[in-house]
This record gives C-alpha cells, sequence and structure tokens, in this order.
C-alpha cells in the first residue's frame, strides 16, 4: 500500500488567491494512499523543501505529489529534495495547480475543483511510479563549433585553451563572419579587422582546432556527450595542404569581374578567389558557376601557373564524420534588405524606398565597407553610382526593424550605435559634408555608449531628426527624402547624395534547416531558442547544444563574445566529468512479449533500437527480439505508442501510469 | 473589468494530450501571461505526441471525456525530431476509424501548439470547450458501458428486479 | 442478376500444384508444403501440411479452398518453418499477407517455396461448399480483387483466370455507411458490435495478429475491458482496426471465421481505401521496409489539425 | 485655441472617448510609437495645424478636444499614404474617418466649417437622389458657403463639355435607399450602434 | 478556347456626370473588345469619400447594398472609378472581418449581405482577365512614340492587402497595360502622390497646390499627357490644369486621358466614341503631332 504525501503550495498569494488550498489538501488527503496532505506558503523555499524532507521521514511516505506551479519550473527542485530524504527522486510528481490552474481561472470555486482533480490525477499516477535508476552515458570530450564568425571564432578558442578538441565548421571559404567586413567598432572605434585578424590566426595554429571551411552541417546524430555530425567539405578545387597562398593563380585568372559578396559587392574579385587578403585559410577557392574551366571545359590557367600542383578541377565534395561531446551553434545573423519579396512572404520590403532599385541608397554593411581601409574604395565614401563623394548623407534608422507591418517587430540593438559610429566615419573622411540621421528613439544602454551617441551630435556634428522617411525618390542625380520631424510637428525634406538604411538583424537564411538537422528549436523569426530566457540564455533546450552570438537574437560584439565565453564555460563543464548522469526517462522493451515485428525500430528517431538474439542454454537461438540502447534512447515514446502489444515501455510514461490519470477523471 | 460570467447547465470535460515541449510550455505560456479560459480541460502531460496512443484517446471517452484534445508541437519543431510526424499520420488514420464507427469528430481537436503559443492554446481549449458544450455531453461510450449483452434491454419485471439489487 | 465465375482453370491448377509438390519434396527443396486438401463434406477443403512427396496427390485447388495459409506459418504452427525450407499454396490475397509478415520480420523469404495459384475467386463462407461459383456465392473480398495472379512466387501455373467484372461489395457498403450521420453509424456499429461474444476467432485466424500477448488481454492497465460487453466489443474491434491499418491485406479471414456474422472486414478495407487516399499505400506483394504508419513525410496532410 | 498647459490625470485622459475611436477605426491607438512616418509622407501636413502623429498622440493622452478644435482632420483626403507606411499597422485613415464622425456627432467644435459642409450636402443629395450630381453640389456649396463667385470661370466651360447634368435621371431604388437611411438613424437612436 | 468575358458595370456617380467621356470610352472599348458589360440597374452612389469621411456604417451600407443590387447581374462587377473600386473593396473586406460591422450593416439593410462576388477595377480586367497578350493583339493602332504618365493617385492600390490590384508601393499595371498599346512610359516620382480629391469642392487651394507638384513632376520626367483611372483625379488635373497653369505662372500643357480612351484609341475607336472633345486639355493636337488621329 502507497503512503502518498501530498503537498500543496500557496505560492505566495498566487495560487491561493484563486485556489482554496487548504481545501484542496483536506479533499485530496481523504483518497486512498494518500497518507499525508498539508499546504505551504513557499513549498520551494529552504523550509517549504524542509517541511517535505521530515514528512518524508516522519510519515514515512512512498510517493509524493508536489501541487505547486509547472513541472518545468520546480520539478527538478522537488525531486531533489525528495532524493535528499531518501526517496527516489522518480517517486516523486508535481500537480501544476498554477499556470493550468490559479492564473488561468479567476472563479474560486471553479478552480478549486479543478486543483483537487489536477491533485487527485496526479496522486494516481504517482501510485504506478517506479524507482528509476539514474542513467550515466560516457561523454566524448571533444566539441563542434558551428559558424566561424567572432563568436564562433571565441567559443572555439577558449574550448581548446582548456584542452579539448575543437572541429571549428565554417559556411564561407574563410572564418571572419560579418566582423570581419567592419571598418570600426563602436564605441571606441578601433580598427575591427586589428582586433579580430589576430584571433582568426590563433584559430589557424592552434593544435587543438581543426578548421573545416567552405563546409556545411549535413547531418546530427546522437545525443549530449556523444553525438555524430556528419560534414559536408564542398569542393574547393585546390587542395589545402599543397597551397601555399602565394595567390598567382588569383593574379592570371581571367575572370576578374564576379561582384565581391565580402564588400557588400562593390568590389570585383576572379573566379578563383579568397574572399578578402586577410582570408583563414589563405587557400582559394574556385566558384565553379563563374569558373571558365567549369562552364566550357577549357582554360585551366590556374592550374598551370600553380607551382605546387594545389588546383584540383576533379576534386568532389567528402563527407566527414566527427564524434562530438557538445555543440555550439554560433551561425550569426544576416542583414535584411528593402528588395520586394515573394507574395505571401512574412517579410515584406519597402517600395516606397524603392525596393533597393536606386543606386545610392545602401546599407550599414556596405557603408563599412564602404569605410574600410581595405574595402573596395580604399577608405573613401564614394557613391556607388557615380564615385563622387556625398555631400550630405542621410542615415534612416529602424529599417525592417521595429515594423510590425514589414513582418519584423523586435527591435535590432545594434543599429543606433553602428548608425551613430557611422557619423562619426563619414565626419572624419568627408570635412565638409553634413550627415543627418533619422530615428525614432536611441536606443544606447551599455558601457560608454549613451555618451559615444552624443558625441556624434556634440563633437561630430550630426544632425539627428527624430522622425520618420516616408519616401525615397531619385530626382537628378539627388535622392529625395520626404521625412518628419515630430518634435516640430513639420514635414522634413532633404535633398540627399546618398542613403544609409539601418537595416534589421534576420538570422542566417537556413538557419531552420539546420535547428531541425540538430533538433533545436527556434522562434517565428527562426532565431534559436534558450533553454530559459534569464537562467538559461546560452542553451538550448536539447541538452548538449549551446547558442552564441547573433543566431540566437540580435547582439553587438562585447555581448556576442561574452555569450561565446558562456558557451564555452557551458562545454567545459560539461567535460569536466567522465560520464553524464541522464534522465532515466527511456524506453525497456519487455522482452518475454516480444515478437519482433520492429516496428519500434523502424519509427526510432535516434536509431537506438537494436535487434537482440535470445538464445537457450545450449545456444540455440529462440527468437530475435527488439533492444533499446539506454544511452542512444531519446525518450519520446514513439515506439511505446507503434508497439502493437506494447512491449517497449517508456519509463516515466508507462500505459499503467497514464491509464491511472485517464482513469482518475 | 471583466465581463458577466455565464451559467451554463452543461459543463463538458475536456482532456488534452498534450507533448511537454510545445503545447505543455504553451500552456505555461497561458498561465503566465495571465490569460483566462474555461476550467473544464484537464491536461495529461506526455514527453512526445509520439508517445500519444490512440487507445488513450479511446479510453479517455469511456471514461466519460466529452471532448479530447490533442497538441503537440508544430511540423519540424519536434524535440524528438520526428515524433509529430508519426503522430500525424497516427491519428490522421485514427480518426477516420473513429468517424466511421459514429463518433462525431467535432469532439476530437488536434492541433499544433508551440511554447510561444499561449493564446492560441487558450483559443484550441475555448473553441473545443464551446463546441462540445454546445454539442452536449457525449453520450455514446456512457451508455455502452451500462448496457449488458445483446443491447442490454431489461425487459422483464425479474430481470429489472434482480438487476436493481446488484 | 447472378453472373456464373468460370473455375475451369481449377483442375489443371491443381494438377499443376501437385507435380510442382511432388518435385520439390523429392528433391530435398522443401522439407514440408501447406496446401489445401479435400474435407469430408462434399465438395469442402481444409488446410493439409504435407513432408512426404507421397502425399503430394493429396493437395487439390478448388473455390472451397477459402483459408489463408499464412497463418499457418506464424503462430498456428510455429514449429513448421523451423524444420527447413517450407512451400506453401497461395492465392493473391493471401501472398499479400506473407509479404506484410515479411516486412514485419517474421518470415524471411529465403525460408519459403512460394506455389501461388492464378485465381477467379473462392466462395463465400455463407454458402455450402458444392455451390457453383457465381457472382452472388462469391466471397465478398474476391469481387475486390486485384491480384489474381501472384507476383514474384516460385512457382505459378500457367493458367490465367478470368473474372467478370464485379460489383464492390465492400466499396458499397463504405460508400452507403459514409453517407449516414454519425448518429447513424454508431447505432449501425453499435448493432453489429453487441453481437459479438468475443470468442476472439478473429484474432485467431488473423495472420498479423501474432503478438505474444495481446494488448487487449493486458490488465496491468487494462486498456480495454476485456468482458463482452459491449463497451469492450466495441473498443476491441477498434483497438483490431487500428492495429491493423496499414498492414491487413485484405484476406477476409476474420470475418470468414466470426460466428456472430459481424462485418469485420468492412472496417478493415476502411482502413485501407484510407490509407491509400492519404498516403497512397496499398497492400501488395513487394516486401515493404516500412508500413504506412511506420513511416512519414513531412508534407503528408495535417489539413485536420488547427 | 491657445496653447493652454496640458494637465494630465486620469480626469483629463478621456478614455472612454479613445476606446469610441478604437471601436469605430478597428484599429489600436496605443500601438503607435510615434515615429512620425504618418506625417512625413501625409500630402496634407504642411495645411494641418496638428500633423498626423500628433493626432495620435494627442489621442493618447485622452486629449480629443484639442485634437477636434483643430482642422486636422478636416484636411484629411483620405489618401491612406499615412496607413499603407506605417511600420505598426495602425490604420491612421480609419482613426481620421472616426474623429469625424465623433465630431460630426458632437456638431463640429471645428474651425474647419467648409469641408464638413462639403460632406453634408453630399450626403444630402445620396439621400434625396441616390445619385451625386455635381452641378447640384457645387451650386449649393457655393450658396451655403456664401461663394457665390467661386469657380465661376470653370462653370460655362463645364457645361459646354456636357460635364455638368443639370437633371438627374429617375431611381427605382430610392425608397431602399431612404429604408437604409432611416434604419441607421433609427439604429443609433437605439443605441445599437455608434 | 478563352471563355467570353461578362461583367456587370458599375460606373458610379461621375461617370454619368462629370466623366461622361470615361463612361462612354469604357463601354465602347469593352464592346470593341468583345467584352460584355451590363449596368446594374439602379445602382446608387457608394457615399464615396465622404459617407466614410463621417459615417462609416452608412458608407459601408450603400456599398453593400451596390453589392448584393450587382448579385442581380451575372459576372464579376466591373467598376471604373478608383474610388467606388476602394470603398467597395474596403467594405467587402471591413465586413469580412468584423462580425459587429457585419451586424450592424445587415440590419441597417435589413436583408442578409452579399459579399462574395469579385469586385475588379478595369485595370484589372484587360491586364489580367483578358490579359495583356491578347489585349496586345486587339490593338490596331499602336500609341508608338506616346510618352504616358501612368498617375495611379491614392486609391487605386490602397488599403494594403485589400484591393490587391498590384503592389501597393511600386504597382506597374497601368504601365503594363498601356505599354501593350504600343505607347511609352515615363518614371517619375509622383505616381501616387495625392492630387488633394474631394477638396476641389471645399479647398480648392490644396488641390491647385498638389496637383501642381503632379503635373510638374510629369513635366519633369518628360510626359505628353496623363493616363488615370479616376475621375476625381481627372477632375483635378484636367479641370484645374489652366487654374493651376495661372497660379504657378507655368505651362504645361498636359492632356489627361482616361486609360480606356488611351487603349480606345490604340484599339482604333474614332474621338467621338472616346469623348476625347469632352477634355478640357486639348488632346488633338499631341495626338496630331503623334501621328494618332
Amino acid at each position: 500500500m502507497s503512503r502518498i504525501g501530498v503537498f500543496i503550495c500557496h505560492c505566495g498569494e498566487n495560487i491561493s488567491r484563486t485556489v482554496d488550498v487548504e481545501r484542496v489538501a483536506r479533499e485530496v488527503g481523504l483518497l486512498p494512499g494518500v497518507a499525508f496532505s498539508t499546504d505551504y506558503k513557499y513549498m520551494c523555499s529552504d523550509p517549504g523543501q524542509n517541511l517535505l524532507k521530515k514528512a518524508i521521514q516522519e510519515q514515512k511516505l512512498s510517493h509524493v505529489v508536489v501541487a505547486a506551479c509547472s513541472p518545468r519550473m520546480h520539478e527538478r527542485t522537488f525531486r531533489k529534495a525528495v532524493e535528499a530524504a531518501g526517496l527516489n527522486p522518480f517517486l516523486c510528481e508535481m500537480a501544476n495547480i498554477r499556470e493550468h490552474c490559479s492564473w488561468v481561472h479567476e472563479n474560486k470555486e471553479e478552480a478549486t475543483v479543478k486543483a483537487v482533480e489536477i491533485v487527485g490525477m496526479m496522486v494516481e499516477r504517482v501510485k504506478k511510479n517506479r524507482v528509476l535508476p539514474t542513467i550515466t552515458v560516457p561523454v566524448t570530450k571533444r566539441s563542434l563549433v558551428i559558424g566561424g564568425g567572432i563568436a564562433g571564432i571565441q567559443a572555439a578558442l577558449d574550448i581548446a585553451d582548456a584542452g579539448h578538441e575543437v572541429i571549428l565548421v565554417e559556411r564561407e571559404p574563410s572564418i571572419g563572419g560579418h566582423m570581419a567586413q567592419l571598418s570600426e567598432t563602436f564605441p571606441t572605434l578601433d580598427c575591427s579587422q586589428c582586433i579580430m585578424t589576430p584571433k582568426m590566426v590563433d584559430v589557424a595554429n592552434h593544435p587543438k582546432i581543426r578548421l573545416y571551411t567552405y563546409s556545411e552541417i549535413e547531418l546530427v546524430e546522437g545525443y549530449i556527450g556523444n553525438f555524430q555530425v556528419t560534414i559536408r567539405k564542398k569542393a574547393r578545387s585546390v587542395d589545402e595542404d599543397k597551397c601555399t597562398g602565394c595567390g598567382v593563380c588569383m593574379e592570371k585568372c581571367p575572370i576578374r569581374k564576379i561582384p565581391n559578396k565580402f564588400d557588400c559587392n562593390l568590389g570585383m574579385r576572379p573566379a578563383i578567389y579568397v574572399p578578402f587578403p586577410q582570408a583563414v585559410p589563405n587557400t582559394p577557392v574556385i566558384d565553379r558557376e563563374n569558373c571558365t574551366k567549369f562552364k566550357t571545359g577549357k582554360c585551366g590557367l590556374c592550374q598551370k601557373v600553380c607551382g605546387p600542383g594545389a588546383v584540383d578541377y576533379e576534386q568532389e565534395d567528402r563527407l566527414i564524420v566527427e564524434p562530438v561531446g557538445a555543440i555550439v551553434v554560433a551561425t550569426g545573423f544576416d542583414l535584411y534588405n528593402i528588395t520586394e519579396k515573394p507574395k505571401g512572404s512574412m517579410i515584406k520590403g519597402y517600395g516606397e524606398f524603392g525596393h533597393g532599385k536606386i543606386p545610392d541608397v545602401i546599407d550599414g554593411m556596405t557603408f563599412e565597407r564602404l569605410a574600410s581601409a581595405s574595402g573596395p574604395t580604399g577608405g573613401k565614401i564614394l557613391r556607388p553610382s557615380d564615385g563622387k563623394e556625398p555631400k550630405q548623407i542621410v542615415f534612416i534608422q529602424c529599417i525592417g526593424s521595429r515594423a510590425r507591418e514589414k513582418g519584423i517587430s523586435y527591435c535590432s540593438k545594434v543599429c543606433c550605435m553602428y548608425t551613430a559610429k557611422h557619423t562619426m566615419l563619414y565626419h572624419h573622411k568627408v570635412h565638409d559634408g553634413q550627415a543627418y540621421v533619422f530615428f525614432m528613439d536611441a536606443r544606447t544602454p551599455g558601457k560608454a555608449y549613451d555618451e559615444f551617441w552624443r558625441r556624434s551630435i556634440e563633437e561630430e556634428e550630426a544632425v539627428y531628426i527624430r522622425g520618420m522617411v516616408s519616401r525615397l525618390y531619385q530626382k537628378g542625380d539627388k535622392i529625395v527624402v520626404m521625412g518628419s520631424d515630430i518634435a516640430v510637428g513639420v514635414q522634413v525634406e532633404i535633398e540627399a547624395d546618398m542613403v544609409v538604411l539601418a537595416t534589421a538583424v534576420q538570422p542566417q537564411a537556413g538557419a531552420d534547416a539546420l535547428a531541425q538537422k540538430l533538433g533545436i528549436s527556434y522562434d517565428k523569426y527562426n532565431f534559436y531558442s534558450e533553454a530559459h530566457a534569464k537562467l538559461r540564455p546560452v542553451e538550448c533546450a536539447t541538452a548538449g547544444i549551446y547558442l552564441a552570438g547573433a543566431c540566437q537574437g540580435p547582439k553587438d560584439i562585447p555581448d556576442t563574445v561574452s555569450q561565446a565565453s558562456a558557451a564555452a564555460a557551458k562545454v567545459m563543464t560539461l567535460f569536466a566529468k567522465d560520464k553524464l548522469e541522464r534522465e532515466p526517462i527511456v524506453a525497456r522493451v519487455r522482452e518475454a512479449g516480444c515478437v519482433g515485428c520492429f516496428a519500434c525500430k523502424k519509427v526510432c528517431a535516434y536509431g537506438a533500437v537494436e535487434e537482440k538474439e535470445i538464445r537457450d542454454r545450449q545456444g540455440n537461438l529462440i527468437k530475435v527480439v527488439a533492444y533499446v540502447n539506454p544511452g542512444v534512447c531519446g525518450g519520446c515514446g514513439t515506439c511505446q505508442a507503434t508497439c502493437p502489444s506494447k512491449c517497449v515501455e517508456l519509463d516515466g510514461y508507462t500505459d499503467e501510469q497514464i491509464v491511472a490519470m485517464i482513469e482518475a477523471l | 473589468m471583466h465581463p458577466e460570467k455565464q451559467k451554463h447547465t452543461f459543463e463538458p470535460k475536456i482532456i488534452a494530450f498534450v507533448c511537454t515541449w510545445c503545447t505543455y510550455a504553451g500552456a505555461d505560456l497561458a498561465g503566465t501571461s495571465r490569460m483566462q479560459y474555461p476550467p473544464n480541460v484537464r491536461v495529461l502531460k506526455f514527453p512526445c505526441t509520439g508517445r500519444i496512443d490512440p487507445v488513450f484517446i479511446l479510453k479517455a471517452f469511456q471514461q466519460g471525456a466529452d471532448g479530447v484534445l490533442v497538441s503537440g508541437c508544430h511540423p519540424g519543431d519536434c524535440h524528438y525530431i520526428a515524433g509529430n510526424f508519426h503522430a500525424r499520420r497516427r491519428f490522421a488514420v485514427f480518426r477516420k476509424l473513429l468517424e466511421f464507427v459514429g463518433v462525431d469528430l467535432n469532439r476530437l481537436q488536434f492541433s499544433w501548439v508551440s511554447a510561444a503559443e499561449g493564446g492560441k492554446w487558450v483559443e484550441v481549449v475555448t473553441d473545443l470547450t464551446e463546441k462540445v458544450r454546445a454539442m452536449g455531453p457525449m453520450t455514446e461510450f456512457r451508455e455502452l458501458a451500462l448496457e449488458e449483452q445483446w443491447s442490454g434491454a431489461i425487459n422483464t419485471p425479474e430481470l429489472e428486479e434482480a438487476y436493481n439489487q446488484i | 442478376m447472378t453472373k456464373s465465375i468460370d473455375t475451369s482453370i481449377y483442375a489443371a491448377v491443381s494438377e499443376a500444384i501437385r507435380a510442382e509438390a511432388q518435385r520439390i519434396l523429392s528433391d530435398g527443396t522443401v522439407t514440408a508444403i501447406v496446401g489445401y486438401a479435400a474435407a469430408r463434406r462434399k465438395g469442402s477443403a481444409q488446410p493439409i501440411v504435407i513432408s512426404s512427396a507421397d502425399d503430394a496427390a493429396k493437395l487439390i485447388f478448388t473455390p472451397a479452398c477459402v483459408n489463408n495459409l499464412a497463418v499457418y506459418l506464424t503462430k498456428a504452427k510455429k514449429e513448421i518453418p523451423k524444420k527447413g525450407k517450407v512451400g506453401i499454396v497461395v492465392k493473391g490475397c493471401d501472398l499479400k499477407a506473407l509479404s506484410g509478415l515479411m516486412g514485419e520480420s517474421q518470415l524471411k523469404r529465403e525460408d519459403l517455396y512460394l506455389i501461388g495459384v492464378p485465381c477467379a475467386g473462392v466462395l463465400a463462407s455463407t454458402v455450402q461448399p458444392a455451390t457453383e461459383l457465381t457472382s452472388d456465392s462469391i466471397a465478398p473480398k474476391c469481387t475486390e480483387c486485384d491480384a489474381q495472379l501472384p507476383g514474384g512466387c516460385d512457382f505459378v501455373p500457367p493458367q490465367a483466370p478470368l473474372t467478370p467484372g464485379q460489383t464492390r461489395k465492400y466499396a458499397a457498403e463504405i460508400a452507403r455507411l459514409e453517407a449516414l450521420t454519425p448518429a447513424e453509424r454508431w447505432a449501425y456499429w453499435k448493432e453489429q458490435f453487441s453481437k459479438c461474444i468475443k470468442c476472439y476467432a478473429c484474432r485467431q485466424v488473423c495472420p498479423f495478429c501474432f503478438c505474444e500477448q495481446c494488448l487487449c488481454d493486458r490488465n496491468k492497465p487494462q486498456m480495454v475491458d476485456t468482458t463482452p460487453r459491449p463497451a469492450g466489443n466495441t473498443a476491441w474491434h477498434i483497438v483490431r482496426a487500428m492495429h491493423l491499418a496499414g498492414r491487413c491485406a485484405g484476406c477476409a479471414e476474420c470475418e470468414r471465421v466470426c460466428p456472430m456474422d459481424i462485418p469485420l472486414n468492412l472496417l478493415n478495407r476502411k482502413m485501407a481505401k484510407e490509407l491509400k487516399e492519404l498516403y497512397d499505400y496499398e497492400a501488395g506483394f513487394e516486401v515493404n521496409d516500412k508500413g504506412p504508419l511506420n513511416s512519414y513525410t513531412e508534407k503528408d496532410d495535417q489539413s485536420f489539425i488547427k | 485655441m491657445k496653447k493652454k498647459k496640458m494637465i494630465i490625470s486620469r480626469e483629463t485622459m478621456d478614455v472612454d472617448f479613445v476606446r469610441k475611436v478604437e471601436a469605430l477605426s478597428g484599429t489600436s491607438v496605443r500601438r503607435c510609437f510615434q515615429c512620425g512616418k504618418c506625417s512625413a509622407g501625409c500630402p496634407m501636413a504642411t495645411f494641418m495645424e496638428h500633423p498626423p502623429n500628433r493626432v495620435v498622440r494627442l489621442l493618447q493622452l485622452g486629449q480629443w478636444q484639442r485634437v477636434l478644435a483643430g482642422r486636422s482632420i478636416w484636411y484629411c483626403a483620405s489618401c491612406e499614404t499615412c496607413s499603407t507606411r506605417c511600420p505598426n499597422k495602425v490604420h491612421l485613415a480609419s482613426i481620421m474617418d472616426a474623429l469625424r464622425k465623433l465630431s460630426w456627432d458632437l456638431d463640429g467644435p471645428s474651425k474647419e466649417s467648409y469641408v464638413q459642409l462639403a460632406n453634408k450636402i453630399f450626403l444630402d443629395n445620396i439621400r434625396i437622389y441616390g445619385r451625386q450630381y455635381e452641378m447640384r453640389l457645387a451650386a449649393v456649396f457655393n450658396v451655403k458657403s456664401g461663394q457665390f463667385l467661386k469657380d465661376m470661370m470653370l462653370g460655362p466651360k463645364l457645361l459646354s463639355k456636357g460635364k455638368l447634368k443639370m437633371f438627374h435621371s429617375k431611381n427605382k431604388n430610392m425608397p431602399e435607399i431612404e429604408k437604409i437611411f432611416a434604419r441607421i438613424e433609427e439604429m443609433r437612436r437605439k443605441g445599437e450602434a455608434l | 478556347m478563352t471563355t467570353p468575358l461578362n461583367y456587370s458595370y458599375y460606373p458610379g456617380c461621375s461617370l454619368h456626370a462629370s466623366a461622361g467621356e470615361y463612361d462612354l470610352s469604357t463601354r465602347e472599348l469593352f464592346k470593341a473588345l468583345k467584352i460584355g458589360l451590363t449596368e446594374v440597374p439602379d445602382w446608387f452612389c457608394c457615399g464615396a469619400t465622404p459617407a466614410h469621411n463621417v459615417d462609416e456604417l452608412l458608407s459601408l451600407s450603400l456599398c453593400a447594398k451596390n453589392l448584393e443590387l450587382a448579385e442581380q447581374v451575372e459576372g464579376d462587377l466591373a467598376v471604373a472609378c478608383a474610388a467606388c473600386f476602394s470603398r467597395l473593396k474596403t467594405a467587402q473586406h471591413v465586413l469580412g472581418e468584423s462580425p459587429v460591422k457585419r451586424k450592424q450593416v445587415e440590419k441597417a439593410l435589413d436583408a442578409p449581405l452579399h459579399l462574395d462576388g469579385n469586385v475588379k477595377h478595369l485595370l484589372d480586367i484587360l491586364a489580367r482577365d483578358l490579359g495583356l497578350e491578347r489585349l496586345a493583339a486587339a490593338v490596331n493602332k499602336p500609341l508608338t512614340g506616346l510618352k504616358v504618365a501612368c498617375y495611379y493617385g491614392c486609391l487605386l492600390t490602397r488599403p494594403t492587402d485589400v484591393t490587391n490590384l498590384d503592389c501597393v508601393e511600386a504597382p506597374t499595371i497601368m504601365e503594363r497595360v498601356i505599354e501593350s498599346a504600343g505607347a511609352t512610359t515615363v518614371a517619375w516620382t509622383h505616381r501616387l502622390e495625392c492630387c488633394g480629391a474631394n477638396f476641389t469642392l471645399s479647398r480648392p487651394g490644396v488641390v491647385i497646390q498638389l496637383a501642381n507638384a503632379i503635373l510638374d513632376s510629369a513635366k519633369a520626367a518628360g510626359a505628353d499627357c496623363i493616363m488615370v483611372g479616376c475621375p476625381l483625379c481627372h477632375g483635378n488635373l484636367d479641370i484645374r490644369q489652366k487654374e493651376i497653369e495661372g497660379v504657378y505662372n507655368v505651362e504645361y500643357n498636359l492632356p489627361v486621358f482616361y486609360l480606356t480612351q488611351l487603349v480606345g484609341l490604340a484599339v482604333g475607336l474614332g474621338p467621338d466614341k472616346l469623348g476625347l472633345d469632352a477634355m478640357i486639355v486639348n488632346p488633338m493636337p499631341l495626338l496630331k503631332e503623334k501621328n494618332l488621329s
């Protein structure tokens, strides 16, 4: 006979305001099997937990139900307390009478009746709970970092410096990401490449880091501590081991007019190229779409001029499988653009700004490339249309961001600061020019940030206009900016030479597809979701996967680096132990009843089901049954719902437990 | 300011089978956002919709549920990779079976509710509750449970007396 | 209007079966053959297992050879396959069941020698064994048969069956029921299920009910009421139909053996129809790695999900 | 109106009026975050004493009297540029409609009488004739607004081009029209519609 | 095989008065293109801007009533006037979205609503239902060399997601139609700017200022003429053009055509069938210069 203890939490007044907790305790106390029931102001507090522990020992309780908040909140807390009192933690269940009851109902009578029933259901369930021993699994102490921008680089260096191997995978031919494209950085105006490139070189030289550039994640299998990652190393057409990075191939390539994505298509590159001079690795890649050799079979000049014979037209994509124990996702961001979007898409473009067809209306990243000393203009601010220096330049903030109508409601967080920076860079480079900024709010929280913004106005003479722009149109070689100043309450018209749009920060294209491979969740914009907004901001809900940088939400460089180091710390914590304890919520096969139809194996997404031969003492095969590898099992229970004779059961969610709950209704 | 609460004569029992990662979390969000919905629903938490056996739905109706809701993660969002895809097929077929034996499918609702969709949870639960309330109690299985073999008509006074004494 | 169905090839088919059986038993290809033999009543037939070439002459094929012999290879006679390779006489419908069993790892193709029979149809369970085969006396499942000639067998007699176009009896009945209101359908099935005496003959005869312990016999927890009362009966038949969905090959043995004449195959056919419409799945001769309910595509219909 | 200090309190912020605006317009007033894009694109903003964004701002503060006292709402051309470009999906054109309707109900404390007069004649015409007759509209407007000579130059030219019809044709549905007007009035009397 | 096109037709008040040439040219053009057009019997005013300006319920009721009347005639409803078009579409949209307003209007009409019919602007019919290819095939006298500034005004494409005629900020439907008729279009900046609309009566000063900006922009872009699909725009640009020229001391001399007039010319209809004589800015010298008359 079970001796169940039921503990009803008031949650201050959060529960007791709408649920008569004393009555719940009283009524539940009468249920068969309930030996003890009580209520308390804060069950999760220290005295609350002590009350629980004391009751278990004094009342010799066999099972515990805590009726309080959502189990997603405190199940761990109470199971730990129960364990401390000497009971198996899985003999404790929580009844959710806060999120699912007191907070969503107002009528006290109704809410109380519902609470009694919810607790009653959990009482019946807990009776069927079994002692579950904790499962331990080995940990592979290598980690995968996806994305070679500043977030991925920082995380990789931190983990590698702690002595663990790191696999760093980057989609582009070089690591560096967006930070490598920036000219100067706020709020100190130090040169981005000066602080970035040494880190890139560190990555290349680190003995513990294995770098895969021009590579993508193909498949992720396994689970925390034991992932198997398949990486597609795209054909570079240049052998990385042989190439010395001399650059002769690039000099000789006859195709020279391909817009360089790294320079926001302002500069040109050959068909065999490195995206920028400081690229890591400094190994060129052939852009097969534009290469004459690949298009027509003729040419082959680069191969002829290559001394070490590194150019290899036959190279194919390679699939590499790497076992890792933890994954850091650092895929970063992309910039929204104002071009016309397909009909029906959630995101819209800016027709009122000409859908990106006015040549001298550019985005912030393009301005960075113009301002960068290593950029296509050598650091001169020149108009893309005619190469003239713009004397009147207009910056417009919140393009795409905070624009529900365009499909994006969030604030992109970095634009206020980088626009302030742009006005300064402009003022430093075009002394007789004037910068104007249309803005709604200046959001400058951060160390020395607001001072920086004020400096752009007070010292660098940028004219800030509080108001938005309704329309942009080309008039002769000017761009007419139709805006308003809401402080004055008048319309403002500026004939600008150039307009820079602070476009929104969006997740990388394909972020959702990668998330699906990883089995992590993402929001409607495709930003990856952290496990808890405040308390677990760098972990995914999927164990063993961590987030760093703008793939999780818009971030500036200091925030990104902090989060990357935090993710690295999480990985190191995981790697600090040789074995990992995991929740024993896994499927088990009742071999006696299994007839070996392997429906379970067919539906298992983890490949956890194996075939196992049962033999008699003489070694004769009796039958082949299913076996679930507890280390691999994800614990979804799809196998159990599929098994016709229910000979595979998911611990913690057995049919007995569930039927008991249904019958309690 | 709240509208005057309406009194109903029939309060349906709704059972919701939900996955813990999306819909349960969505229902939690409805709670943390203090949204309001009818108290008729009882939530049973599963790790994944893939774990939900059609037999549970049958069992729920037999145990007196007037409506059943099955809800999990949106396609592609399954915490367990593909549990919801398997569930989708399983329930697509099962509901056709129930329909064929004469269960009104208005009593059986399936939905995708993500952890971010507290509002959708409220909407789904409210809609189902109101729909089932309008339909009245689910009597089919309940009547069946009271019946004996051969339609269970107790047609003689002796039988009736014997029955009453049980 | 009653149309007679030509069964004249059955004699030649029987002859061919006997010759082949004689051959494969003599040369040791197989250790035993499961087939049909004449039974005591005139015109009737019954399953037989022969292991000697001398017994090959006992084998027949007639319109009375209704049984699905696949069941003898799994649970009914579990010891049979272990002795070595086994021959089995299969109609098209039976072969579909065998393919299904292979897909579910219950049988291996290499352990079997398949003797396929060209079949124009067999008799309904409601008529006497000696009855002439006509569009009235034919088993309902044969009116929807698309497998008169089994494929992928080791041996098939050369005769080709001739079958007239027939009214699809299950399709018509499904359409009739679908047109009713839910309440009317409920009343129909309530009436049908209330007849059930829970003898489990349907389970016993089904080649796919090979579970060692049926879910419906479990009492910890009791998922389905085991007593022969309407509530439990209804649950049993719903669970049965669900467990067979995507697996049942349409041999209709369940319906044939039901002592209370419950139209069990109607449920199975309805499920088959839905699976065809939803996922374009049909039971066939090929061995599928995964059934329609063990697999999925990302684009599956979800119009019923909010 | 002289620029008076705005005393803000729960009493002076008329939230009920704002709710009426929201009900009539079907759009949220609170949602506006004052980016000013509406005012930037408004073709009529230069004629208004309160640019469109400020009209919304005043509503957010419950200061509708200040809005209705001005001529801003009557200078809105209903071109819907504001609604189209609002980043926040505030349907300002509908808010303007609602404000004019409420101002109309209050018997127009506004300065702008010409636009109101034109509207009134226009609607009267519909009620009486079912359709619009520009000649009559213009004539009555000029008479009532005391601008007897306005657009004098245009009249004969238009007449000669056949652009101003002097007479109206018969419409079978006239009784229906009257009924619609009457039913709406009735609904309003009973408080069934705003 | 192409199915014959047949529409019910809602001309709107202006087309029966100041914009008679729009009505005339529409009927003649559709006849020439073999598109059936049957006028909605005893339609009445949609309420236009004044009604929704001060009385949305009235505006919705009038539009709903007209939609109901249109049901009597076979085919989708063809609308010529941009303002009527925008009003009818908006009414459909609002009544579909708001059950409260729907109930009120049902009460005002004392009848159930008919909202399912398609409401189409003439442009939509020419560009999509007939199709540009068939339109081009019907052209006998291509408008070669004529540089047209297509003026959308406010209401053809607005409100967003309601009229669904074309992209609200960068529409091209007028250009596509008139280019199919052989004309050249100019890129200009004030295609979507407001002309002042019905302020023409109450505050003509406003109209003169706004219309001037439009005429100025079209002239600067090198246009020979302006094409419109709205009687109100037409009134402000054509009827008031001389006055504007006087106020600003400029000369525009830009004929303002209705789209049906220009397409009609290309199809080969004579000036009498297109009501060209009703235009205040005389188009004949221009047409002569371009060999189009």
